[in-house]
């Protein structure tokens, strides 16, 4: 197999599908000749001309709402937001349209469009580029949320949203763009809804998705010198979430913990903690734990950065905690 | 008043009939919502018919696309969305053309063009946009008609949807009812200009200002900028000057403005107006309206019996629809 | 003491604020002439004229960051968001800028702005008028948020929230703008970060807060009759959440059920359930319920638009699931 | 070009000071971010120092706010804030402008008026519209200059926040820099008109295009619509064009541009042209302006001192300064 940056893997799904299906379009700010912000899609304006590939203006709201309104007419617009967190300009037009149209409509209306961007906190970048909105498209019904650490889970995800006929927030991470893997050169799709176990263990599950799921695979390799054997589960998919294999690992180890790094009140990490209390009650030896990222917004100075974000230190502590090993 | 006389009655009769049961079907539902069986917000659309069958009529049926506010009965009636199923959706039953589930303000019909019906103002101008994209991208020679009211226009939609619409040459027609009131605000105190069309030209986009209660020169505007769409890509904007009669919703008493304003306007009621014309030209008789408004009431009768006598959506509808 | 409207309530509020500190303008769509969509406003133009008492045009973002950067100069603006649903529009000025100024400046600014209107499901408004968006607040520090559901408790608030120097997000609902209940004639304020008891009882604690805690009295009334003694705790304030109140309760009762209107992914109910399970676990009997809005848009027909909402019947049940009594 | 006729060396003397300072700055900052003293986004002002210089001078310290986007050293520079405490931000030390928490995006002095560098283009053009709101509310005499770029016009926040300002008749300046590029993205490219001043008619508020090479003619025009703003609460709307030298941030190569293009707006650098054209006037020797140069390097150079010496924040800065 080859070794490929998730940047490269996402590229190489862009292609293939585009490729595949001649509606499929991207749009957003710097994709097409810029190469994207972050070079996602490098090359395909070459590849797919100005038609497939536009340049949009400094529109969030506008673009993202051209979007919506062309995936109805059957085009599948994969638009790039340069961060998730500039979305916010334009979360109205996906809540109130895309995630509505086809159930106010009383079925009628098919929405096949894939928002993409990094999220989350990168290095250096204060606190309105440095946020994870992730909570906010889970919460809301009609939408599919997913969020891949690997390059292997990247690529098979997006060309996996790129097909599906509802609105998919695909959530990437700034910091992986360079994290390499395996990737198959053969296709293969990954079906939403489906957890990945990273590293399985006996003793604790720690569960956790995107970014953060490296540092639980470190931490997991430190505890393991300790005698702490940690299954890492990496939820991939936020909405459908795979409860089945979150509560199998619960119910071998008896011991949770959920790592996220968005802020902790009404987060995607709390609502997996709520689901684990409720359905493995009698199963659990320990509360679940939360590691999130401080309550405050993020400051620039870098060695306050990272010390609002979970950390490998921290994830190896709360570990300790839910083991009443501390 | 632009001149009749390169129309027959073939053209005029239907649009008569159709902004007449336009009327009749707004003045029932508002009666029906006083007996409560209708519930929520409902936008009526008295005094704007003028607006929806014009544009209806430069529109080609089953090729181009419509999209609107929440007061969105007239726009589905005069895309030939039957009154009974409009109805139905008022009343929230499953026969309605959203199975009961958008209301009063969220009228769809995907197939013949009536793709909402929605409730944020100004949400449908980038949608419209989207549309017209996906138009222009598939090659299927239809144009895009976007509606929005004198209040949304103020909205950063609007804005960035102009440029977005002008910038990539798609074809859309952006129409401003300008029915001189956003609820309770008039005009002039929500917007910093008086004439809304100016602002076209902040986008190199060709705008205009048309009399609202004269359908036939809302007929030849839109039909002009359709074709305009059609053939060059060339979006327009057009603000159509109108008046709503009846409050904001059904809730909305009206007292931001004066009996002899709303009186005045009446005065120049587009179905009147039209009326008039038609008797004048000898395409109308006293009669012949008597029996077209007769049958107006009759089909509005209907509907209502369609919607009372219909079942209720079962609950599984509840997650019925979400996915696809 | 008077018995009156909650609706009268935040008028009587806005009132006496705006009588003690003339700095405090009002801002929003109808506000002025119309006297506010739901009259909240009523009569306060008249008062106080058209330099405190503005309409604005159609545009949640514009006026919101209006508001956000009036409060940087010294105002204390009092926008009306016609419903908080509308202000998707506007979160980016709220979230980017009024919860991050004061932060990002190291302590420059202050921002003592309050977002008041209707949250969550009025009727027949059908899916984009009928949502609750409580949890995009909670989520976001800088924030405080709070939902009454009486009368006492939203001028007591209302009144805190105008004298408070942060954005305050106040949530109302609609459904409750004619609740009547007791208003003392004299002044008094409310603190945030303090939750109530609405009623006392040691079998089962029922937390929840704003139009549904009126359920969960009543709830609580018809499991009486069933012997259950429920305690109803109305959180009031939900950032910041009085954790003490509510831990008192659930070590009293040793069982807990979150009721709360909003879809239940990532929503304020199941980051209290998060909370308590970490915070009680050795203290819990059974798991913690969470009783929200089904996980669908919110549908026109009358009778799946009360289906799809918490119901006393609804909240009876998880009670009796709670109790290991089903 | 204007006529310098007008203004002495005791004006003119420290406007070039300034300028050079803000390109010698700019430049230090550009090399300690290759040595990773400072990180994350860093946009550099090379090249449209004539405008924030010019601007400044018709601003009253103390009284008239700016607010800006994330390139904003200039501005900070302009408004007088140390270059100290500039570069001590950038480098995300407890001595900076912002006590580390904000780079190179957010400077803030409260008092001395800078609200400001924003990150969220378009953002800060309702928060002025607000400043100005409080201004005219609290009757300080002061006005408010926005400043947006040319990819930022297109955002709903800029339609919104114009109408507001005409509406309410509120004391702003906004101005557009128009350095011809959004990131990689030329102005036609993301526009649908070429000039962006006529954006203004939209709003009734009056609007003009300014060279931004030209530091008098930027100082003429701000001058004329601050005192507009401030004695008759009239906004403004002044597209001022001008040249970025460098990429849009530093991780920027600049590929979507020619050599040519940037060589030939070098010729008519807005330092360049103030200094040929004191000389011309006799204000100024080629000794002088060495001794200028001189003297910002030493500026910088210390700045650098400063920042590199000075303490990170604490840990107790992560929960402080959240809530007031
Ligand atoms: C984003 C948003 N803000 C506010 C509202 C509430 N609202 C509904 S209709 C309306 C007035 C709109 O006026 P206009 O655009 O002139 O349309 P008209 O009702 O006159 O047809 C308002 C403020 C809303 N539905 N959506
Ligand atoms: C809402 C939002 N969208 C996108 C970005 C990413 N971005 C930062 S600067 C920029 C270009 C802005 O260009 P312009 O307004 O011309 O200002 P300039 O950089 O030329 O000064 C973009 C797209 C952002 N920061 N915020
Ligand atoms: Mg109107
Ligand atoms: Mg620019």
């Amino acid at each position: 197999m080859a070794i490929i940056t998730l940047r490269e893997a996402l590229r190489q799904a862009l292609d293939e599908e585009m490729a595949r299906d001649p509606n499929v379009v991207i749009m957003g700010e710097e994709v097409a000749q810029y190469d994207g912000a972050y070079k996602v899609t490098k090359g395909l304006l070459d590849k797919y001309g100005p038609d497939r590939v536009l340049d949009t203006p400094i529109t969030e709201l506008g673009f993202t709402g051209l979007g919506v309104g062309a995936a109805f007419g059957g085009i599948r617009p994969v638009v790039e937001w340069m961060t998730i967190q500039f979305g916010l300009l334009a979360i109205d037009q996906l809540i109130n349209n895309a995630t509505k149209y086809r159930y106010m409509s009383g079925g009628q209306f098919q929405v096949p469009l894939v928002i993409r961007g990094p999220n989350g906190p990168a290095e250096y970048l204060s606190s309105q580029h440095s946020q994870s909105f992730a909570s906010y498209f889970v919460h809301v019904p009609g939408f599919k949320v997913v969020a891949p650490t690997t390059p292997y889970d990247a690529k098979g995800l997006l060309k996996s949203a790129i097909r599906d006929n509802n609105p998919v927030i695909f959530l990437e991470s700034e910091m992986t763009y360079g994290h390499k893997g395996e990737v198959p050169e053969e296709e293969y799709l990954i079906p939403f809804g489906s957890a990945d176990i990273k590293r399985p263990g006996k003793d604790v599950t720690i569960i956790s998705f995107s970014k953060p799921v490296l540092m639980c695979l470190e931490a997991a390799e430190a505890l393991a010198k300790e005698g702490i054997d940690a299954e890492v589960v990496d939820l991939r998919s936020l909405r459908p979430l795979d409860h089945e294999t979150i509560y199998a690992s619960v119910r071998k180890t008896n011991h949770c913990i959920v790592v996220d790094e968005a802020w902790p009140q009404c987060s995607v990490g709390s609502w997996v903690q709520s689901v684990i209390q409720k359905d493995c009650f009698d199963d659990l030896d320990a509360p679940v734990e939360l590691v999130a990222g401080e309550d405050v917004p993020m400051p620039y100075n870098h060695r306050l950065e990272l010390a609002v974000q979970p950390t490998v230190a921290k994830i190896s502590s709360a570990v300790k905690r839910a083991l009443y090993r501390s | 008043m632009r001149p009749l006389k390169l129309y027959d009655k073939a053209f005029l009769r239907p649009m008569l009939e159709e902004m007449v049961l336009i009327r009749r079907f707004e003045e029932k539902a508002g009666q029906m919502y006083g007996l409560k069986k209708i519930g929520g917000f409902c936008h009526l659309y008295n005094g704007q018919e003028a607006v929806c069958s014009g544009a209806a009529r430069a529109m080609i049926r089953g090729t181009d696309i419509l999209l609107t506010g929440y007061r969105d009965h007239g726009h589905a009636l005069a895309l030939g969305i039957e009154p009974n199923r409009i109805m139905a959706e008022l009343y929230g039953k499953a026969t309605g053309v959203s199975k009961g589930k958008g209301g009063s303000m969220h009228m769809f019909d995907y197939e013949k063009g009536m793709w909402g019906g929605n409730g944020i103002v100004g949400g449908q101008i980038p949608l419209a946009t989207g549309s017209a994209f996906a138009q222009k991208y598939k090659k299927t020679g239809g144009a895009t008609v976007c509606y929005f009211g004198d209040g949304a226009i103020h909205q950063g939609a609007f804005h960035e949807a102009m440029n977005l619409a002008a910038l990539w040459k798609l074809p859309v027609v952006f129409i401003c009812e300008n029915n001189q009131y956003g609820m309770g605000t008039a005009v002039g105190r929500a917007s910093s200009v008086q004439d809304l069309y100016v602002k076209g030209q902040a986008y190199g986009i060709p705008s205009k200002m048309v009399d609202g209660m004269d359908v036939i020169a809302v007929y030849e505007e839109v039909k002009a900028a359709m074709e305009l769409a059609r053939t060059q890509n060339q979006p327009s904007f057009l603000e159509i000057k109108t008046y709503r009669y009846k409050g904001h919703s059904m809730s909305d008493p009206a007292k931001y403005r004066t009996k002899e304003e709303t009186e005045a306007y009446l005065q120049q009621d587009p179905i009147l107006l039209l009326k008039k014309r038609m008797e004048e030209a000898g395409f109308l008789t006293d009669e012949e309206y008597k029996e077209i408004d007769k049958k107006a009431k009759e089909i509005v009768a209907q509907a209502v019996d369609f919607a009372e006598n219909s079942p209720e959506p079962n609950d599984d509808e509840i997650y019925a629809g979400l996915y696809a």
